[in-house]
């Protein structure tokens, strides 16, 4: 077993555990700060995979920003925890039956049909530099630029939306 | 069209006017008719038929001046299509103008006599606007007895045919609002009915063997038929011409179809003369005439038919013994001599054959309406006697209480039942010297002109067929018997009822035609003596009928005959004449024949039979059909119920939850249940709960990775 | 313009026209608008006379085409394409001819909603007209199904207590059968390359496999609108509640759709299959006249009881249309339009007793004729009519259908001929059991009861005699001189029996 | 050298636990987290193949997925908060008033 | 950055709605409360002009941004279609929102930016750029089927579309990963090229392709990824859910068609499969649960199901390149009979919906064809076009439909696809039936501008029945570029 391996596996069972984490937690709270633990972890293995940007945006946005909003909103609506029912007794079985079949299915697939060949660069490959950073800024400047416009308009309207719904109008009881 | 340019000499060409003077005349009746007087009325009515008569007279005259050869008038090309060409035109041959003689004399008799007899009639029915009417359908009985004997195709004959059938229909449901006692009933409308289903099982047999011969001769006109039935296989001709006795037999009255001629004396009396016993019902025996070529090929169906009616005299013969109703016997009476032409054509003697016919025509003519002179002279009698009692009513109570047997007397009082009559030889002089001749005629007695028609068939049966002569004999014996019974139970003896005691005699415009058929009947005879040079009828028939064999008379047989019917004669004196029926006294043949005669009363009890056998399990199977097949299985079980219960069926398996189908909309009942049903089923999967949606898409996905997986 | 100015567009759309100034009229002058409904009808039969007037009927071949590109882009090659010939003529005059007088009987049958029903009556017209004039399959489908919708809501809105429940039926059913027909239309279209339908008979190349299938998909639409056993449940349901105009134009026309769809489109396209099925088909219709006439027989609804009549006399049409032979289908064709006359009065006539007693029940009826005298002899003459007596219409329709059906090599078993014929003695019997039990025998209580409520029964008034009269007049041309009807179609008949492969 | 397979399992693992999430959680809030978890295993396939094939163009791929991501959640933890407010309760099993 | 004018020519319908979306936004802080009606009519006005430029692109067909968009007759098309929904559904929401107290500016500013979503979804050349324009039209959905609030239906039908549109997005996200796993690239063109290379593994490709039409399904309420549309389409304020249920279909199926005709096209003996199952699943299930429906509302979005399976019908043989125009053609033409009909149809229940979200039961329409005979009329136009049945374009674009169905060679899901028209002739009828044979007063509003959508799309769905030709012959020019 060389050292990736057992880097690879080390983090992919700390990044499976914590999302089961968040999965089973019964605390809103502590499902939140596993997905930031599982996110963090990701941007682990997106700096392994060369792609320190992805791992620093992922860390900036996903970890710092969107999950710091989730921890936000469950504080303020208080609703770490829900009261037990148990309207759909039926849902819990078939959901776990149904994932674990797709679990399967896609690794039987993934692994033994379709073998998506060749193998990830080492870490500290060459297009881990500044150069190849510009490179890829140049990328999303020129080739990707209608996605990034559009995206910008998307944030726009994002805002416009939270705005629609959360602003209270005159004259209208919440 | 086989001689056409004959039309052009002689008076040929007024064949038309046979029927269209009969049309014209009701159409003037259906349209003046509602302003005209019944005089009026009933005199355009004879002047349209008289004008057939006398076309009828002018083509026999046309045609015995051309040496008889047949003449085909083509008057309307009718149905073209395909190889098939029907049209209508006349034909015009010696044994056509025989009946169209016979047709519009005796029509054009009865018509006048049904001037002064519905007169009365329509007024004991309380319904005088019926009287137009009555002369409508009796024209238009003429019109289609005319199409039937002149057309020159078996289509146009059947068409003839189906329409006497109409008429028949039409006027024995006349009074269909009543029985025959004029009680409201379903009585007459249901004798109505009876004779056209009957009629038309007949016609179906005509039309299967109509169908046989077109696809066998390419042809429904006779000459070409006979032409081309020569060649044919015997087999196919054998088919046809028993199909088509399955219409003679229908029309004709011959078993088993005659059960529908008993109950058609529910019409008006001149009907039972006209249709029921002259005209009509003769037209099987014209139909076996006109198809004698056919016929005279296959002797296998000529036996067939000759029994037929050998076996139909007789059996009609026993039962008119039974009857009490002076109609009903003559209506059996009727069944049996039509039980003797048929035969006689049956065997191949065509000639005697049509000769009882015209004999028949005038006699049972005769004897229909003398004995419609006897019901209207009773009913006048009955009249009178309540009358009086009226009249007595305020006298005192026994005077009340004789009115009220009056009244309950005209309830059930039957103007036509012999058992009501006796004695009228006093009151009615003129009906009963009438009906005498009629009476003798019938019997075969010389010189009357039943002897020499009914001697001919008798002569020609003892010649080929034993068998039938053997029949034939015993009926004639019957014959006699039950007509003497009859005049013995009319005429003689006291009158059995106070109508009978206070009957009148009938007027002049109702006894004049019968003294002119009565001639026909005393002299009719002479159309066709079996002497050398006379056989003027068999020479007459034989422009059309080849081959006509004419016998000289045979004393033999003639004498044989003559003394069966005047020991049957006697034998009926000895047991009503010499003892006259009492009133209430059953009849004397009751107790020595036990359950013979309740036989012959009843018929034989073949309406009860055809009943049990096919009217009843019809009947029952159509209303199962309807009731429990068509409509509890196929209307609502099977699509309301199977389909509905399917689909409940189905979505209960996956989802095991039950379907609530009231509740969801209450008019879609139908197919809706089914779908509905599975829907508000399917629907209790939209739970409301988003993570059951979600669920929901991971199945998809799910299905479609495993798919890709199996694939 | 030249489009609009074609006869037979002038035809199927004039009514149109009455439809739009229908439109215009307030609803409450109720009066007006029957007397536009009525004169648009009459100025369409008008029409169609003048198209008869131009018809040559020794031309084999469509007339009076009017016939355009209606869509042709990506591969489609549908065309406006109307065109009269034999087959069709006489239905379409029967069309024309029925639909003033089913206008006439509603006169005062209809208060309620008088403009909508116009509306919906005259747009039916169109549909119907269209059907028998079309000749483009696309065209046709889209006429076929639009009849639909107005009939529909002509049982639903006018119908009697269960119309509702019969609309649905009705409209199920038709489109159930209708649908699958859309499919095979599709079909031809495709690999036919166009929907013109004598394009697609000259054609002519389908394989005998596929062309089964095409002809099962077309028979399960035309046979469920005859309608033929066992595919009848519909009828019943849907002539009973219909209101009386409603019931003429469904039996007088509507019916007649299915079957023409067999002569116009079955037999042409796909004649190998018409020849295969042609014992199954007469098997079917055979089996429809028996059981039609004796489940006739046991109602005692008189409505039920014309209705179930209808089904033994389509097999009649049927039995004639598959015995392949001139005289067959001739009589088909004629036997279809005398159902229309003989049945469509038969429903106006009951619609008028109807109309005075509001029961349909035959057992309360009896000696109406005594009463009722014209109304009794008019009945007398179209029951009469109905049951197939000589010199009257049903005669003639039913004799040469019989005739050929026997003498079919198609079918080649006279048994179904024989076994239809006994057909004819039932027809007696059920249509004389409900004239006797109506028009005969003792007074019935529902004369008294009608007494109860007002006058008592009146006999037809002066309107109702024109509604009937014209169908008797054609009830006894038809019987009593067939021959032009006759030669009107006998040269497309026989060009189109002359396609059939038949042994 | 890992192979790139060991990458696609994991992420498609984290994929599957995120569906769990969805289907098992009802606090609104968690089964949008579990969303998060999807779209974050497969942004890390997208980086693993991108790091295969050698190309920026999936590393773009999940820059715009990250942005995209973080608009969505600024409106759906708006819809949430809206939701709280009229019914105190971020149970999504409570939202089921449609239905059927 | 060297973009040349053909780049922005491509793109130009879409630049100019959201600038003008954008502009909006501002706008409407000026106008006054009571005056939104100017917004309206500015947001109208917008999809105008727009509609103006797509028009004078028809025949252009060029590839923009790298790549990234492309401008052919398919896009135009469903630019155009995508512009007059906007506008209807300006139309049918403009006196609306006043009547439910929910009348705000950014009503309409939302609606543009979603048809600008919509439009990019039909333009993209990427699966980029379908990602994003999929989100672009989704969010400012989901804010506007929560506009209502905060009453609870319509919070509830924002949020569960919301959460199940995002969890879609997940497969869609994941699905691209895997496509681009086995590619290496994400644009369509280059999809094509890599897979007619034989190192590129069809399976991998296949899974994502899979997980990609799961997104679409979402969008396009296929069976079984259907289950929000009922509840949503509910829920949600009537004019975004007819809205929704046009210009969403359309989208949805747009970029469906554009990224499995171009890129998957190599993988259609496995897709048609899915799609045949799905198609017919759709339509089964649609038909049959909306025969139980009592809300009009739900009824029609189970309707609207149903019309998704029937669209889909055409996307099977697209494999087959001798029927793909032709199913193409008929996609699209059905698609817009569908969003004529959608609109008509939605228009009147609007007309008869209350507030409080009364007046939405079949059982309220009893009577309308006495009391209201042209609104009626207008509905039994939109119920017939819905079961296809002449003279409406329901009915030529279902024949259009069946017959690429058939030509492709899948007679048996025409099959299907009829008798399931049969079952929802019940349903329809009812509503018909409703109308006109049972007693009742209902009672309706009278707007203006929902007259004008209620007449217009009738008359489109007759008219255009009766002479489709130059509908026709505008879809069937409205093919795909092909890369």
């Amino acid at each position: 077993m060389t050292l990736d391996l057992a880097l690879f596996l080390i983090l992919a069972l700390v990044a499976v555990a914590t999302a089961l984490g968040m999965l089973f937690s019964k605390n809103a709270v502590y499902s939140a700060l596993f997905l930031v633990l599982n996110f963090v972890t990701v941007a682990v293995f997106y700096l392994l995979l060369g792609a320190p940007f992805i791992a620093m945006a992922q860390i900036t946005v996903y970890a710092g920003a969107i999950m710091v909003l989730f921890l936000f909103v469950i504080m303020l609506l208080g609703a770490e925890r829900l009261p037990a029912t148990n309207v759909l007794p039926w849902q819990r079985p078939l959901a776990i039956t149904l994932t674990v079949i797709l679990a399967m299915e896609s690794t039987y697939l993934l692994l033994s049909r379709a073998r998506p060949s060749g193998s990830v660069l080492p870490p500290g490959a060459e297009v881990n530099t500044v150069d190849n950073l510009r490179a890829m800024a140049m990328t999303l400047f020129n080739n990707y630029l209608l996605p990034f416009e559009v995206t910008s308009v998307l944030l726009l309207v994002a805002m416009v939306g939270v705005i629609v719904l959360v602003r209270r109008e005159k004259g209208q009881k919440s | 069209m086989h001689l056409s340019e004959s039309v052009t000499t002689g008076y040929f060409f007024l064949a038309p006017w046979l029927v269209f003077a009969p049309v014209i005349g009701l159409l003037i009746n259906i349209i003046f008719g509602g302003r005209l007087s019944e005089k009026a009325i009933g005199t355009v009515a004879s002047l349209a038929s008289g004008a057939s008569f006398v076309v009828s007279v002018l083509l026999a005259w046309s045609l015995a001046a051309g040496h008889g050869a047949a003449v085909t008038v083509p008057f309307l090309e009718w149905i073209h299509i395909g190889d098939l060409e029907l049209d209508w035109a006349f034909r015009v041959d010696s044994l056509s103008t025989t009946m169209m003689l016979v047709v519009s004399g005796v029509g054009t008799l009865i018509h006048i006599y049904a001037i002064g007899y519905m007169h009365e009639d329509v007024r004991f029915k309380h319904d005088p606007g019926r009287f137009r009417r009555f002369f409508v359908f009796l024209n238009l009985f003429i019109a289609m007895m005319m199409i039937l004997v002149s057309g020159d195709s078996y289509l146009m004959l059947f068409v003839g045919w189906e329409g006497v059938g109409l008429c028949s229909f039409l006027l024995i449901g006349f009074w269909y609002d009543m029985d025959t006692l004029g009680r409201p009933s379903w009585a007459n409308s249901n004798a109505a009915k009876k004779a056209f289903v009957t009629n038309r099982v007949g016609d179906f047999g005509f039309l299967i063997a109509a169908f046989l011969m077109f696809w066998a001769f390419g042809s429904f006109q006779f000459d070409e038929v006979f032409e081309a039935a020569h060649a044919v296989a015997p087999g196919v001709i054998v088919a046809i011409t028993l199909f088509m006795l399955i219409g003679v037999a229908g029309k004709s009255a011959q078993i088993p179809l005659y059960v529908w001629l008993p109950d058609a004396m529910a019409g008006p009396t001149p009907v039972s003369a006209l249709i029921h016993a002259a005209t009509m019902v003769t037209a099987g025996v014209y139909l076996i005439t006109r198809s004698a070529e056919l016929y005279t090929l296959v002797p296998q169906a000529q036996y067939t038919v000759a029994m037929t009616g050998a076996i139909t005299a007789l059996f009609a013969a026993t039962i008119a013994v039974g009857q009490y109703d002076i109609k009903k016997v003559l209506a059996y009476s009727t069944i049996s001599q039509l039980g003797f032409m048929v035969a006689a054509v049956g065997m191949g003697a065509f000639v005697a054959g049509m000769f009882h016919l015209v004999t028949h025509a005038f006699f049972k003519a005769l004897l229909f309406l003398s004995a419609g002179s006897v019901i209207l002279g009773l009913e006048r009698g009955h009249h009178h006697a309540e009358h009086a009692h009226h009249e007595k009513k305020p006298i005192g109570k026994s005077g009340k209480s004789k009115a009220e047997s009056g009244h309950d007397e005209h309830e059930v009082f039957d103007p036509g039942d012999m058992r009501n009559m006796g004695g009228l030889r006093k009151t009615m002089p003129v009906t009963f010297w009438l009906y005498m001749i009629g009476t003798l005629a019938l019997a075969g007695i010389v010189p009357f002109a039943g002897f020499w028609s009914k001697d001919e068939i008798l002569l020609d049966a003892s010649r080929h067929y034993p068998a039938v002569y053997i029949l034939l004999s015993i009926a004639a014996f019957f014959t006699a018997f039950y007509m003497g019974r009859q005049i013995w139970l009319v005429f003689f003896g006291e009158p059995r009822h106070e109508a009978a005691a206070h009957a009148e005699e009938s007027k002049p415009i109702i006894t004049v035609p019968l003294m002119v058929l009565a001639a026909l009947s005393l002299l009719g005879g002479a159309l066709n003596l079996p002497f050398e040079g006379f056989h003027q009828l068999g020479h007459w028939l034989e422009y059309t009928l080849h081959e006509v064999e004419a016998f000289p008379l045979n004393l033999q047989v003639a004498g044989v005959s003559t003394l069966v019917a005047l020991f049957a004669i006697f034998l009926s004196w000895l047991i009503y004449g010499r003892n006259p029926l009492k009133a209430g006294q059953p009849d004397p043949l009751k107790k020595p024949l036990g359950f013979i005669f309740t036989g012959m009363e009843n018929k034989w009890f073949v309406d009860e039979g055809y009943f049990a056998v096919i009217i009843n399990p019809f009947k029952k199977l159509s209303y199962f059909l309807a009731d429990v097949v068509d409509w509890r299985f196929w209307h609502d079980w099977f699509h309301e119920t199977v389909i509905a219960g399917t689909y409940n069926w189905l979505s209960n398996i996956g989802l095991n939850l039950y379907a609530d189908q009231k509740g969801i909309d209450a008019f879609a009942n139908w197919l809706g249940t089914a779908t509905q049903s599975l829907s508000a089923t399917l629907r209790k999967v939209q739970t409301g709960f988003v993570r059951s949606y979600a669920l929901s898409v991971l199945l998809g996905v799910v299905l479609i990775l495993g798919y890709l997986i199996v694939k | 313009m030249e489009f609009l100015l074609k006869p037979l567009t002038l035809l199927t759309f004039f009514p149109l026209l009455g439809v739009l100034l229908i439109l215009f009229i307030n609803a409450e002058a109720k009066n007006i608008i029957r007397w536009v409904a009525l004169i648009t009808s009459l100025i369409t039969f008008g029409i169609s006379l003048w198209v008869l007037a131009m018809f040559d009927a020794s031309n084999v071949n469509l007339q009076l085409v009017a016939r355009y590109d209606w869509i042709t882009v990506a591969g489609w090659n549908i065309q406006y394409f109307l065109g009269i010939d034999g087959l069709s003529i006489l239905l379409v005059l029967l069309t024309a001819f029925l639909t003033p007088i089913s206008i006439l009987s509603t006169w005062t049958a209809i208060e309620e909603r008088v403009k909508d029903f116009m509306i919906f009556f005259l747009l039916l017209e169109v549909g119907m007209t269209g059907v028998f004039l079309a000749q483009d399959l696309f065209l046709f489908y889209i006429f076929w199904e639009f009849t639909l919708v107005p009939m529909y809501f002509l049982i639903g809105i006018w119908g009697g207590p269960r119309r509702i429940y019969a609309a649905i039926k009705f409209f199920l059913y038709t489109m159930a059968g209708s649908i699958l027909m859309l499919l095979a239309i599709l079909w031809l279209g495709i690999y036919g390359g166009t929907f013109s339908v004598p394009d697609l008979i000259a054609q002519g190349n389908i394989p005998a496999d596929i062309q089964w299938w095409l002809f099962l998909a077309f028979t399960a639409a035309f046979a469920i609108k005859v309608p033929m056993w066992p595919l009848h449940s519909w009828l019943p349901d849907a002539h009973v509640e219909a209101p009386t105009a409603g019931s003429v134009i469904l039996a007088g026309v509507l019916l007649k759709m299915g079957t023409y769809g067999f002569v116009r489109f079955n037999l042409p396209l796909f004649p190998e299959a018409a020849v295969r099925a042609a014992p199954w088909i007469a098997l079917l219709a055979t089996i429809g006249i028996l059981y039609g006439a004796m489940v006739s027989y046991a109602q005692a609804d008189v409505k039920k009881l014309v209705a179930y009549s209808s089904v033994s006399h389509l097999g009649f049409v049927m039995l004639g249309l598959f015995a392949m032979n001139p005289q067959g289908i001739a009589g088909g064709i004629l036997q279809m339009i005398n159902h229309g006359l003989s049945t469509g009065a038969l429903f106006l006539l009951v619609g008028m007793i109807y109309e005075q007693t509001h029961t349909r029940e035959i057992k309360v009826y009896g000696g109406l004729w005594k009463i009722t005298p014209v109304f009794g002899s008019i009945m007398l003459i179209v029951s009469l009519s109905s049951m197939g007596l000589p010199g009257l219409n049903g005669f003639v329709g039913e004799f040469t259908i019989l005739l050929g059906a026997f003498g079919s090599k198609a079918i080649n078993n006279t048994a179904y001929a024989i076994a239809s014929a006994l057909g004819v003695i039932m027809a007696a019997v059920y249509i004389l059991y409900m004239f006797q039990k109506m028009f005969l025998g003792p007074q019935g209580e529902i004369v008294d009861e009608v007494k109860k409520h007002g006058h008592g029964l009146r006999d037809l008034n002066w309107r109702e005699i024109v509604t009937v009269v014209p169908l008797l007049i054609f009830i006894f041309w038809i019987g009593l001189y067939p021959k032009p009807f006759f030669a009107l179609m006998a040269p497309a008949v026989e060009h189109l029996v002359g396609m059939l492969p038949i042994p | 050298m890992i192979p790139v397979e060991y990458y696609i399992v994991l992420s498609a693992i984290l994929f599957a636990i995120g569906v769990a999430g969805v289907l098992i959680r009802r606090n609104a809030l968690i089964i949008f987290m579990s969303i998060e978890l999807m779209l974050n295993a497969a942004n890390l396939a997208v980086v693993a193949f991108s790091s295969v094939l050698k190309t920026f163009s999936g590393q773009v791929f999940v820059f715009f997925v990250i942005a995209v991501a973080a608009a969505e959640v600024a409106v759906g933890l708006a819809l949430i908060v809206e939701i709280f407010k009229a019914k105190h309760s971020i149970d999504v099993d409570q939202m089921s008033s449609l239905k059927g | 950055m060297n973009l040349t004018p053909q780049d922005y020519q491509v793109l130009t319908p879409y630049i100019l709605l959201t600038a003008w979306a954008c502009v909006l936004l501002l706008a409407d802080l000026f106008i006054p409360r009571e005056r939104k009606s100017i917004t309206a009519l500015l947001a109208a006005l917008g999809l105008a002009v727009t509609l103006g430029v797509t028009l004078s692109q028809v025949g252009i067909e060029q590839t923009g941004f790298f790549g990234m968009a492309v401008l052919d007759g398919f896009s135009t098309f469903v630019n155009a279609l995508l512009l007059v929904s906007g506008i209807l559904g300006i139309a049918i929401a403009h006196d609306y929102v006043k009547r439910m107290g929910i009348e705000r500016g950014e009503y309409y500013t939302l609606l543009l930016f979603s048809v600008s979503g919509m439009m990019l979804m039909a333009q993209a050349a990427d699966l980029i750029i379908v990602f994003i324009a999929l989100e672009l039209l989704s969010i400012p959905l989901y804010v506007l089927a929560a506009f209502a609030r905060p009453q609870l239906s319509s919070e509830e039908a924002g949020m569960k579309y919301f959460l199940l549109g995002a969890f879609a997005t997940g497969f869609v996200v994941y699905g691209t990963a895997l496509v681009f796993g086995a590619t290496g690239t994400t644009s369509l063109a280059g999809i094509v090229a890599a897979a007619a290379s034989p190192s590129t593994s069809t399976l991998l490709l296949t899974i994502g392709a899979a997980l990609v039409l799961v997104g679409f399904g979402f969008k396009v309420a296929a069976v079984p990824f259907h289950m929000w549309t009922p509840d949503v389409y509910q829920g949600a304020p009537t004019a975004v859910t007819a809205f929704m249920a046009a210009g969403a279909k359309i989208a949805g199926f747009a970029a469906l068609l554009r990224v499995f005709a171009t890129a998957f096209s190599s993988l259609a003996v496995d897709m048609t499969a899915v799609l045949w199952a799905l198609a017919a699943l759709t339509m089964i299930l649609g038909n049959v649960i909306a025969i139980s429906q009592t809300d009009i509302k739900r009824m029609l979005a189970y309707s609207s199901i149903a019309h998704a399976g029937y669209i889909l019908m055409a996307f099977v043989p697209y494999g087959n390149p001798a029927v793909r125009d032709v199913s193409i053609a008929a996609g699209l033409f059905y698609l817009a009979a569908y969003a004529f009909t959608n609109f008509g149809a939605w228009s009147v229940v609007i007309a008869l919906e209350k507030k409080e979200e009364k007046g939405l039961a079949i059982a309220d329409y009893a009577g309308l064809g006495r009391k209201h005979p042209l609104l009626a009329a207008a509905m039994t136009v939109f119920m017939l076009s819905l079961v296809g049945l002449p003279p409406t374009l329901g009915l030529v674009g279902k024949v259009y439909l069946f017959r690429a169905v058939i030509a492709g060679g899948f007679t048996g899901l025409a099959i299907i696809g009829v008798l399931t028209s049969l079952i929802s002739a019940y349903y329809y009828l009812r509503v018909v039936v409703t109308m006109y044979m049972k007693d009742g007063e209902p009672e309706t509003v009278r707007e203006t501008w929902l007259g004008f959508t209620t007449g217009l799309s009738a008359i489109v769905t007759v008219v255009f029945s009766l002479l489709p030709q130059s509908l026709f012959a505008w879809a069937s020019e409205a093919v795909l570029k092909l890369f």
